[in-house]
């Protein structure tokens, strides 16, 4: 009988984030006896060698794909292909614009950077300078985060200022140099948002290193780095996705559309916000990782 | 008198160096007009000037009476005057035909080539010169001797009326070089003018009409070739009387062997070749173009593979496969084309002078001692007369013969037992020709083995105490030297196709 | 070289051959080892279906090795294709979507701004003396940001353009032989190589990439005009950059104004796998496009090998680099 | 490495400075000329803190471009400069944190990987013949590969050994002059330029490396073993770029095994603008170095004076293009 096998194409694949993602499609392969892979490019710019990827999957005649978008129309027509031959597709992380996916597996991401910036404007007491070090300027998530907060600040925040949004590639080195130049730029800043966690791990190395005091730092994803600053007390606090959560999701969706079951439109696998004070509750720990 | 060229009172400088100081120089339509002068006189620069490459400081140039500035060579082109340079400045990945007629290929609509014409008139101009080569080759894959062909055949595509030649015979052979003279006579008879630059004094008496002497820069004198007899020319040049002797022969039959070649072979190139050099000696080898004797010094050497044959070292067998174990081994080689595999032109004379023998100046640590790299770099510069303002000149700012210098004094200085000097004075002037010959005879009477390969026959009958003849990859057989070995038998066994391997003397 | 006349579609492929072999484009053994190695480990590696995704793959890539292989035969390199490439795509993008205007004047736009960068890049080469790499750099860099500006940092639609996505997703050969519906982009690169080919093995411009590779300074010295014929050049490879750029756009249906870093480097890499030198003077369009194939089918195949990500890289990097000592083997061996 | 012999910190300073001028470092001006625009620009950038914060950003690269300097002036390239640097990053990692080691071995485990895998680079050049380019781009993505895999893709966090964070972080000059409070990964940068511009301008390491950036075959015909002295320098070079590993992986204190892509360029560009030819034979560290500083300078004042990022990049790739441009025209007026 042959196996099994499901691919996923995630948007990434060193990061942090997509390990996570990877490590709970793995745990769901091993629960529902399927072989998983798991790809994606070296970063978020790449839409057309993700398609290429797309395309060596379904050479491998699968029995469903996981996909996570970097851009939804043009993988369209391999998307379309795999439709034809019969073989399920799930999104995961970001929606694909068509009815092809099965379901999506997905963080809301707009409400999850709202949230961060309710959480700033609560900590610097609803005034101030705050500044964005965003992770990308064209990718779904760094566009989704970065206007989340801008829009949730400029709606409900009339006294807080963002001075400045810029982008360090979610990088940690490229990062911290432009949350040095930015607190260099503005030196009555109160707050910063970083929006993944090379982005975070760089607004925190620049206040370390420039020993800058009474910036509220508020991070995006977990790992460890994320994680010892927040039980520092020198990150306030951050998002979390549920990033194991979506790769097990996906791959149990995954097996659920090969069996014909009804799936719903969307499985929202839920973002939070920790910091010291929850940091070690069950519920948080099983999101992060580090 | 009208001159197709005149130039009066040029002036050049270099940073550190006064090139030309005043200098005058004419040229008649149909004549062929010697420029002499010691390495680093200034006759390049002089044509430099002339054919639009410098400008120059100061002074008037005047074609068919008309003052002219050329500030490109194109400009220079337009006049109808055309260089061949001392320094091959070809394409290499190029080839023959695609060189010549670079700028002006026969074209068809949209740029496209027309390749079969382009070779037919690149091949009319090889015939022209009685040059057998096949349009379509490759440039890289010629040896010096026939790039140089190459080039002459560039400058004359152009249909010049003033036609200079920096030193167009230094690589070139007998044959090739009665061949060149051919061509010269033709272009004169139809009333080109020819400014002809060489440091084979023989030539200028065959062809010159007339000779320019320059000295540091300086103009000395214009004379008519006819009435002058060479002396006074070599000695308006150098300032003093040079002598010119025959070798003496020592007697070397007690003096052990230093290397000994045994059924050397390499393809086509080089084929059974054996031969052995004592201690003290100096054993030329001669021959036509090609015959291979760079092909042997460089097998010798390691710096190509061999497909048979022993070399033996003081009597004992190496087993040479790269420059490193020859050298290691008491071998050097001095190579015939400084520009690629002499020297690294960007650099200092003092860091070129020093490049074969670092470990003399490398303390423990791997410091180098420039002061000692100084000390000897000047006293090479000086006894072998190289002409730079300092010993932190890069190389490529000197005149041709002084950079051979830079190359001869980086052999000396590394003093290996057995030395092979291939055109060891090509581009050097008869002073400082004398100069070296003297230090190579302190060599070989200092106990070293030394070989030198030689186009020009007078260098190697003057300079032998046995003559070693190639011709087509064999060696035809060895002379003896000093007096008793004429040309003709050289060019005897220079010529001798057929494949006994005579030996005129016992090796 | 041959000397014919007569034009004929076979002579011309013939030719393009030749003077492939003449550069002795050996790489193409190490093309013909991944592919039979890939099919042993493999049964769904040789199905027809992944041969035209590597092609697919190999389209946009190929293109840019091919118009970088003009620059560093003459002695230069091109670090700004990859940006170059998406500025084009976005240049389209307003042209067809915010503009409005027929497909055709798209296609021309982005051919047209490819030379326009192309000859600005030669022009700082030429005239004012800038290291390729630096002038190029600084393109890269120009572009990267004037594409974001451009833009308004989104992706531009081509959805009001029913007929763009055809140019890279169309088959016209499969309209013709169903059973192989190689799709237009791979169509076009093989077109472009041909043309490519043809211009630099038998014209002035070709010539003339040659010898400036080869020794400029004698080009010069021989009155020819060597800045112009540079910036030429470099406007060449901008324009073939141009149709690189039609391509991604076309098989993405958008252009991406993000995109572009880091397609320089594997270009160059697909050159110089083919054998040309970076030291210019030296160098075949054949040669990069059989470079651009095997990195093509190196990813592919490891993919379809199920290899773990990490592990790709790894054994990418080992195989480039026996493919190249194969490859410099066998010529020395050959010579 | 050498062992200086009575060496005071004066002439030491006045011999890199003699080197360079030697070199002439004109792009030296420019880096002038941008300090000056931007202090005008925004009264926040001339602080010491921005000073500071500069020069630590120029740490990482500046190593990096030093390294690459040594093989660029062989005549060779190093694309593999930023992954390698990741790598010892790790191994640094494993020694300290998942062996436990003691923080020196950890430091001399990260020099020995760099020096280990740059003779593996310089044997495929040297010995199989391999163009630089191609052998140090297979290197990168094994590296790349390598690092993923040995560190299980996860960062290796050295929370366990206090002192590895004030490599970087810590200063012994601030200890001693508390109002210059420069960064040890500063201070190690300027150590790591002064001993390697000694290597180059004072050592027959330095010397072969000029010589065969010139014309490799005259040094080989001088009876000189390049091979071996060629793997030296990337191996040297390689050492150096494990100290940038250690550099990076103390500033983070953590090995992140997915950085490093991306550095290579950014390090060989620094290289380029401070004036060393691609094509071999000359150069210069103090050149390198202001380059480095010149890169670092303009991204940091573009991002103080809050430019928009897209607007960054052009103008950054038009000021590369024009401090090239400046320092070509003075050095043709120089010369
Ligand atoms: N570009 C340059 N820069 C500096 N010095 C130069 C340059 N070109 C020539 N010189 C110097 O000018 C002087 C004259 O050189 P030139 O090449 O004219 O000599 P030459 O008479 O042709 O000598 P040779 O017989 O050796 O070729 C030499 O001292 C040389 O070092
Ligand atoms: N670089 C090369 N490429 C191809 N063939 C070569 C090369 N160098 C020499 N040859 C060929 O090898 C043979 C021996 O040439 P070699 O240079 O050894 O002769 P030679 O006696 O030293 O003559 P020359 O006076 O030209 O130096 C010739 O047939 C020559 O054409
Ligand atoms: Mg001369
Ligand atoms: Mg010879």
């Amino acid at each position: 009988a042959q196996d099994i096998y499901i691919p996923l194409i995630s948007k990434g694949f060193q990061h942090q984030f997509w390990q996570a993602v990877k490590s709970g499609a793995d745990q769901a392969a091993a629960e529902f006896g399927v072989r998983i892979t798991f790809e994606g490019p070296d970063n978020e710019t790449m839409v057309d060698r993700q398609i290429d990827m797309l395309a060596a999957a379904l050479a491998n005649n699968p029995s469903a794909i996981g996909f996570a978008a970097l851009d939804s129309q043009a993988a369209i027509p391999l998307l379309q292909q795999a439709a034809d031959a019969g073989i399920p597709v799930i999104a995961f992380d970001s929606g694909v614009e068509s009815d092809i996916p099965a379901t999506t597996a997905t963080t809301d991401n707009v409400a999850a950077a709202a949230l961060a910036a309710d959480k700033m404007a609560e900590l610097i007491g609803g005034a101030g300078k705050v500044a964005v070090v965003a992770h990308d300027q064209t990718s779904r998530t760094g566009i989704d985060r970065r206007d989340g907060f801008l829009n949730q600040i400029e709606a409900n925040y009339p006294d807080i200022e963002v001075v400045s949004v810029q982008y360090g590639a979610g990088d940690q080195l490229q990062s911290t140099e432009v949350a040095k130049a930015i607190l260099t730029a503005n030196p009555d800043l109160v707050g910063m948002f970083g929006t993944n966690e090379g982005s975070a791990i760089g607004i925190v190395n620049a206040i370390r290193e420039m020993a800058t005091e009474g910036v509220t730092i508020i991070g995006y994803d977990s790992g460890k780095a994320q994680t010892d600053a927040i039980r520092e007390g020198l990150m306030a606090g951050a998002i979390t996705q549920n990033p194991v959560g979506i790769g097990y999701e996906t791959v149990k969706a995954a097996v659920a559309a090969m069996n014909g079951e009804e799936l719903p439109a969307i499985i929202d696998t839920g973002f939070y916000y920790y910091d010291q004070s929850n940091i070690d509750d069950a519920e948080i720990q099983a999101v992060l990782y580090d | 008198m009208s001159y197709l060229v005149e130039m009066r009172g040029i002036e050049k400088r270099f940073p550190g160096v006064h090139a030309l100081k005043s200098v005058q120089f004419n040229l008649r339509p149909g004549e062929v007009h010697a420029l002499m002068g010691e390495n680093g006189a200034g006759k390049s620069t002089l044509m430099k000037i002339m054919s639009g490459i410098y400008a120059r400081d100061g002074g008037e140039m005047f074609v068919d009476g008309t003052p002219v500035a050329p500030d490109s060579p194109r400009a220079a082109q337009d006049l109808g005057i055309g260089i061949i340079h001392q320094e091959l400045s070809l394409m290499n990945d190029l080839t023959a035909a695609q060189n010549v007629l670079i700028g002006r290929e026969p074209r068809r609509s949209f740029g496209r080539l027309d390749e079969p014409e382009l070779n037919r008139r690149a091949a009319e101009i090889f015939a022209s010169l009685r040059l057998a080569m096949d349009p379509r080759t490759k440039v890289s894959t010629q040896t010096i001797a026939r790039q140089q062909l190459i080039e002459i055949a560039k400058a004359l595509s152009y249909n010049p009326r003033v036609l200079i030649m920096d030193e167009p015979t230094a690589a070139l052979n007998d044959a090739e070089i009665a061949e060149l003279f051919a061509v010269i006579a033709k272009l004169k008879a139809d009333g080109v003018g020819i400014v002809y630059i060489s440091h084979r004094m023989d030539e200028i008496k065959r062809i010159a009409d007339r000779v320019t002497i320059l000295r540091d820069g300086a103009y000395i004198d214009t004379l008519d070739a006819a009435d002058t007899p060479l002396s006074k020319i070599i000695q308006l040049m150098v300032g003093r009387e040079v002598t010119q002797s025959r070798a003496t022969v020592p007697d070397l039959s007690q003096a052990p062997v230093a290397l000994e070649v045994r059924g050397l072979s390499r393809g086509k190139d080089v084929r059974d070749v054996s031969f052995s050099v004592r201690k003290g000696e100096i054993l030329g080898f001669a021959g036509l173009m090609g015959a291979g004797r760079t092909e042997v010094a460089r097998i010798i050497f390691g710096a190509d593979p061999r497909d048979a044959g022993e070399i033996r070292v003081g009597g004992y067998a190496v087993d040479i496969l790269t420059p490193h174990a020859a050298v290691q081994a008491g071998i050097g080689y001095l190579s015939e084309d400084r520009k690629h595999f002499g020297l690294a032109v960007d650099m200092t004379v003092r860091a070129n002078i020093a490049m074969a023998n670092m470990a003399q100046f490398t303390s423990r640590t791997g410091v180098l001692d420039e002061g000692a790299m100084k000390r000897i770099a000047v006293d090479y510069i000086s006894r072998l007369g190289i002409r730079t303002p300092s010993d932190m000149q890069a190389v490529r700012l000197l005149s041709g013969g002084n950079q051979q210098k830079v190359v001869i004094a980086k052999w000396l200085l590394r003093d290996c037992d057995v030395l092979i000097f291939d055109e060891p004075t090509r581009g050097i002037d008869v002073g400082a020709k004398s100069e070296i010959y003297a230090l190579l005879e302190d060599l070989a009477a200092q106990g070293r083995a030394i070989i030198v390969i030689s186009s020009e026959l007078p260098e190697v009958m003057r300079l032998s105490h046995r003559i070693a003849v190639m011709c087509e990859g064999r060696l035809t057989g060895i002379l003896p030297g000093g007096a008793q070995t004429t040309q003709e038998q050289i060019m005897e066994l220079a010529t001798r196709r057929d494949s006994a391997l005579t030996v005129a003397e016992d090796a | 070289m041959t000397t014919t006349t007569a034009n004929t579609p076979q002579t011309m492929l013939s030719r393009i051959i030749a003077a492939g072999t003449h550069q002795r484009v050996l790489a193409f053994a190490s093309l013909v080892v991944l592919l039979i190695g890939f099919s042993i480990a493999s049964p769904n590696f040789m199905q027809t279906s992944n041969m035209i995704a590597i092609l697919q793959a190999t389209s946009v890539n190929g293109v840019l090795a091919v118009a970088v292989t003009l620059v560093i035969i003459t002695g230069g390199i091109d670090l700004s294709v990859g940006t170059m490439m998406t500025f084009c795509a976005v240049i389209t993008g307003v042209v067809l979507t915010y503009a409005g205007m027929p497909l055709l004047l798209g296609v021309f736009a982005a051919i047209a701004t490819g030379a326009l960068c192309g000859s600005m890049s030669g022009t700082f080469v030429a005239k004012m003396k800038i290291p390729p790499f630096i002038a190029t750099l600084g393109m890269m860099l120009i572009l990267k940001g004037l594409s974001l500006v451009i833009s308004g940092t989104r992706p531009i639609y081509f959805n009001d353009t029913p007929g763009f996505s055809l140019i890279s997703r169309g088959s016209i050969i499969g309209d013709i032989f169903p059973a192989m519906p190689i799709p237009n982009g791979v169509l076009i690169l093989f077109i472009v190589a041909g043309v490519t080919a043809y211009i630099l093995n038998r014209t002035v411009l070709g010539r003339y990439c040659f010898a400036l590779g080869s020794n400029e300074e004698s080009v010069r010295l021989s009155g020819v005009n060597t800045d112009r014929w540079k910036i030429a050049i470099y406007a060449l490879a901008g324009g073939i950059v141009g149709i690189a750029g039609l391509l991604i756009a076309s098989r993405l249906n958008s252009a991406q104004p993000a995109l572009g870093l880091g397609y320089e480097l594997e270009a160059i890499a697909a050159v110089v796998i083919g054998g040309t030198s970076l030291s210019g003077g030296r160098g075949s369009i054949l040669g990069s496009l059989i470079g651009a194939l095997i990195m093509a089918v190196l990813t592919n195949g490891l993919r379809v090998l199920s290899v773990a990500q990490e592990w790709q890289t790894v054994v990418t990097g080992a195989i480039i680099i026996l493919a190249v000592y194969a490859d410099m083997m066998r010529r020395k061996g050959a010579s």
